[in-house]
């Protein structure tokens, strides 16, 4: 798995999916810096990371989508290759116009930082063929404007990844963290290999972090990518 | 040079969270006969531009391009003036 | 009045002033010392008595002295602390005087070369039912999470009381903790004749002028109307500072590098050149500045946010102007370090300052105020036989002072840079340091009303908890840096506080040897209506050998034995 | 019922570092000839009241408590109007 992570000026989880990608992953991984391009075939995975671009000015992800290298992931997603933006990422590729949706302020106006719990609504997904479908699973959430919101709730009904639940699995007001609509954590675009999530899987990757329910959405990556290869 | 003002604002129907918080803080407050609060953007721009034609143009671009989210909010040229 | 009462200073200092120039100073010069002899940058009241701090030992790589204090951790790794107070900004606009804070005390750190990995902040309100507490409580969590979480660095613990004492004037300390390979420490020291100042980071505006007095002062009526002086921070621009920084420092010929704090440009030029024991030329027309029409006066004492200076010899010139560039930092050569012990000032081409330096830094008069015993009428409590434990018990877990702060460590986000594996909401906070088997752990603590029926037991008890909130988790304490909060020093019996605080702090300090390395004086806590219990906030880093030995607070299954240790 | 709008800006000379990543960040899309960018809100209340001066009143006195912070920023009512 070739792996790019691209750092954007305020990206502040660059060096973290880095790290996972990298190091508890073993996928051959460099930064790519935001003035720079890049071929769409350099790369299998693209991981736009968490921070805030810009110092999240005017609205998260706004000034950041126009950054040189996004003409390359745009190109690279249209070409097939795996996008995946968490956090701040997920926030630039609906500005960019590669998912569907905008992410509001959260409902309370708080930055929220705990765990939550979400249920993986399509494990059909290159980025989530480890998990079980309906699986709940445990992730990190950091965010203050992670409140996803869509105009056309029906064009997104089925690109809908993970939502927020209860630890059984239950899809509860109280377990929505920010607001969402339908609380929706997570959605993929039509061609299923561009996610965006609020959640931090880079941050749920290893034991010794409490959690390795993030771990596997990297793996089903690995998994999906070598499947993909030995069909060809 | 020309000096415009610009209302960025949510559409209608996409809920406020900022403003709903004013607006029960106003109430907590004692401002009671409040009945709705929205917050919005004022952005003020100066720009070098030949005519006022030219710097609306460029104004609506601006708000096309960057400014505002197309999805969730509208904008607004408020005024436009000549300076210096 | 006379110019020079105006800006806080007394004829003896004034009268020092004129000896050390053989002349009567020009407003700008005066200017300069009246910030640089403020107490926040002189430590005036403070100094002799910090002496009783014990501060050095093995691990110790740099004590007080330098930005800020650093501990060996092996692996050829250091850790670099320091803890600073912004409680007066915050008491005027708590949002952006706990935001520039952060911001001010991650430029310490990173001053070092180190790169900044954890924050902790130690606050202090007054009765949270009081409207006007709520609003700086709300502010202070409000900026801290802002600015905190935009540079991505983790704020991992802290503490929260409330006491009335505190209703008109909050302390907000914050700590940062910063990792580096120990071999490419930056220090202040190093500067050498020749080298180039360079000036990095935002633009220089009318913020803050007189920021460094403001906080040297007592709140009163007219604070408020000071409101100006408070600046606005831009966290976004303190991130682009971290990254280019640490780039930079690795380049070589990168001699030095100083933030730019309490007396902006006076203050950095002149640290820098006194450490190094130098002169330094700077061109204050050089200095890329926000508004036009500034004066000499506001640019040299302005307290921008987010600017940083580096020494840099001229091989290196070239490679960090590229790495600015990289960064889209904006950034001057704005003078060079000399050989004459003088801090020499010009606008263009006009002489406008020309001080010793070591005049600025050192030449303030000490201030000695004989201490006097303060005396408590605090009688043996005697509580009656209680009726109900159950209603009491409950009555206590819902005390603000008690309850969970999970609220406002929710709003921090904890967890950016994965390192930390104990979360808050225990004793200490502990880090994992990739790439090796250890962790740190880390905490901060202060018992003030322990610290006002008896500052002495009050600073040996702060020293003690502290150690104790590292030691629980596994880790062997290694250095301590603190922040000294106390009302107006004038005051005899304020002063025989801090005294007695001190002298217990030390005397724990040298029992438990446990180093002090860095810290932070901050006085003239008090409005006309209250003064703070003295409050000296320690702050804890321990090193944990097999982070997989680990210890946490929490419960770990059923039938597990409970022992109570101590007595 | 009145509808008002406020606009609360930075006061001159406090850092505006939204306004500043825009400027630079339209400056990058090609729009050299922005000068500056300034980055307010835009606040729109309605509210019961029996008469103008009343709503006036009123809106000043949540300006001074609520929805300006007097150490940074200044606020204008731009418009009063009367509703249905
Ligand atoms: N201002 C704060 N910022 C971050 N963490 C905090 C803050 N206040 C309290 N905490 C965290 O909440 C937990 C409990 O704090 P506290 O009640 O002071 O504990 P203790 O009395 O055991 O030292 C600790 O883990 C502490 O780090």
């Amino acid at each position: 798995m070739r792996c790019a992570v691209v750092v954007f000026p305020g990206s502040n989880c660059d060096a973290d999916a880095f790290h996972v990608a990298k190091y508890v992953l073993g996928f051959d991984t460099q930064y790519v810096f935001h003035k720079e391009s890049f071929h769409p075939d350099d790369f299998d995975l693209i991981i736009l990371p968490g921070g805030f671009s810009y110092g999240d000015y005017l609205r998260p992800g706004a000034i950041a989508r126009f950054s040189p290298v996004m003409n390359s992931v745009v190109q690279a997603a249209k070409n097939g290759c795996f996008v995946l933006g968490i956090c701040n990422g997920f926030q630039i590729l609906t500005e960019a116009g590669l998912l569907k949706g905008v992410l509001l302020r959260n409902k309370d106006l708080r930055f929220h930082c705990h765990d939550v719990y979400l249920r993986v609504e399509r494990n059909d997904t290159p980025f989530t063929c480890l998990y079980k479908q309906g699986e709940v699973v445990r992730m990190s959430i950091a965010h203050g404007e992670g409140n996803y919101y869509v105009d056309d709730l029906s064009s997104i009904l089925d690109k809908v990844v993970f939502r927020y639940c209860d630890k059984y699995g239950r899809i509860t007001q109280e377990a929505n963290p920010n607001g969402s609509v339908l609380n929706i954590a997570g959605v993929i675009n039509d061609s299923m290999n561009v996610l965006g999530l609020m959640p931090h899987p880079e941050r749920c990757a290893e034991e010794i972090l409490g959690s390795t329910d993030g771990r596997k959405l990297f793996e089903s990556l690995a998994y999906y990518l070598e499947r993909r290869k030995v069909r060809c | 040079m020309y000096k415009a003002k610009l209302h960025i604002k949510f559409k209608e129907g996409v809920l406020d969270p900022q403003g709903n918080a004013v607006k029960n803080a106003l109430k907590n407050l004692g401002f009671v006969n409040v009945n709705s609060v929205r917050i919005g953007k004022l952005v003020e721009i100066e720009l070098d531009c030949d005519n006022v034609d030219q710097a609306k143009e460029e104004l609506k671009s601006m708000c096309d391009k960057l400014l505002a989210n197309p999805v969730t909010e509208s904008y607004e040229i408020v005024s436009l003036e000549e300076i210096k | 009045m006379l110019k020079y009462r105006e800006l806080g200073l007394n004829d003896e200092e004034y009268k020092k002033i004129c000896q050390d120039l053989g002349r009567e100073p020009n407003d700008v010069e005066l200017g300069m010392y009246s910030v640089t002899w403020s107490e926040h940058c002189s430590y005036k009241h403070s100094k002799p008595l910090l002496k009783l701090f014990p501060t050095s030992g093995k691990h110790v790589v740099q004590g007080p002295g330098e930005n800020a204090g650093a501990v060996d951790i092996g692996d050829g790794l250091v850790v670099v602390f320091k803890m600073e107070s912004h409680n007066h900004p915050s008491a005027v606009e708590p949002f952006q005087g706990a935001a520039t804070g952060v911001g001010g005390i991650v430029r310490d750190v990173l001053a070092m070369g180190a790169r900044p990995i954890a924050l902790l902040d130690s606050l202090r309100f007054g009765d949270i039912r009081k409207p006007n507490v709520k609003y700086l409580f709300n502010g202070v969590v409000g900026g801290i999470s802002f600015y905190g979480n935009c540079i991505g660095v983790p704020t991992v613990a802290g503490e929260i009381y409330f006491n009335s004492c505190y209703d008109d004037n909050p302390l907000v300390n914050v700590m940062c903790v910063g990792i580096a390979r120990r071999e490419e420490l930056k220090f202040s020291r190093t500067g050498k004749t020749g080298a180039r100042v360079l000036l990095v980071g935002a633009l220089t505006g009318r913020d803050g002028i007189h920021g460094a007095s403001f906080a040297s002062q007592e709140l009163d009526e007219e604070s408020h109307s000071k409101r100006p002086s408070v600046q606005v921070g831009d966290p976004f621009m303190e991130k682009l500072l971290i990254e280019a920084c640490l780039e930079a420092c690795k380049v070589d010929g990168v001699l030095a590098v100083q933030d730019l704090g309490a007396a902006g440009l006076t203050s950095a030029c002149s640290e820098v050149a006194a450490k190094s024991n130098k002169g330094i030329v700077i061109d204050l027309s050089k200095v890329p500045r926000r508004e036009a029409n500034m004066s000499t006066y506001e640019v040299v004492l302005s307290e921008s946010q987010e600017r940083m200076l580096l020494i840099v010899e001229e091989k290196a010139l070239q490679k960090v102007k590229e790495i600015f560039e990289k960064w889209d930092l904006v950034f001057s050569e704005i003078g060079y370090l000399t050989d004459d012990g003088f801090f020499t000032v010009y606008e263009g081409s006009e002489l406008v300052a020309r001080v010793p330096v070591k005049s600025l830094t050192e030449g303030v008069p000490i201030v000695y105020i004989g201490p006097k015993e303060r005396r408590l009428n605090v009688e043996e409590p005697n509580p009656p036989e209680p009726l109900n434990v159950q209603d009491i018990f409950i009555k206590l877990l819902s005390s603000e002072n008690i309850a969970s702060k999970r609220f406002v460590f929710e709003q921090y986000d904890h967890r950016v840079g994965i390192n930390t594996v104990v979360l808050p909401g225990g004793d200490a906070a502990v880090l994992r340091i990739k790439g090796t088997n250890k962790g740190i752990a880390v905490s901060v603590d202060c018992n003030s009303l322990y610290c006002y029926v008896d500052p002495y037991e009050g600073g040996k008890i702060a020293v003690a908890e502290a150690a104790r909130n590292v030691v629980v988790t596994g880790a062997k304490p290694l250095g301590i840096t603190d922040c000294l909060n106390f009302a107006n020093p004038d005051d005899p019996e304020v002063y025989w506080e801090l005294k007695r605080c001190i002298e217990g702090m030390a005397e724990a300090a040298k029992v438990l040897e446990i180093p002090i390395v860095s810290g932070n004086v901050s006085l003239y806590n008090e409005s006309l209506k209250n003064r703070i219990y003295p409050t000296p906030t320690v702050g804890i880093v321990g090193l944990i050998e097999d982070i997989s030995k680990r210890c946490s607070a929490d419960f770990k299954s059923e039938n597990d034995l409970v022992v109570l240790l101590g007595f």
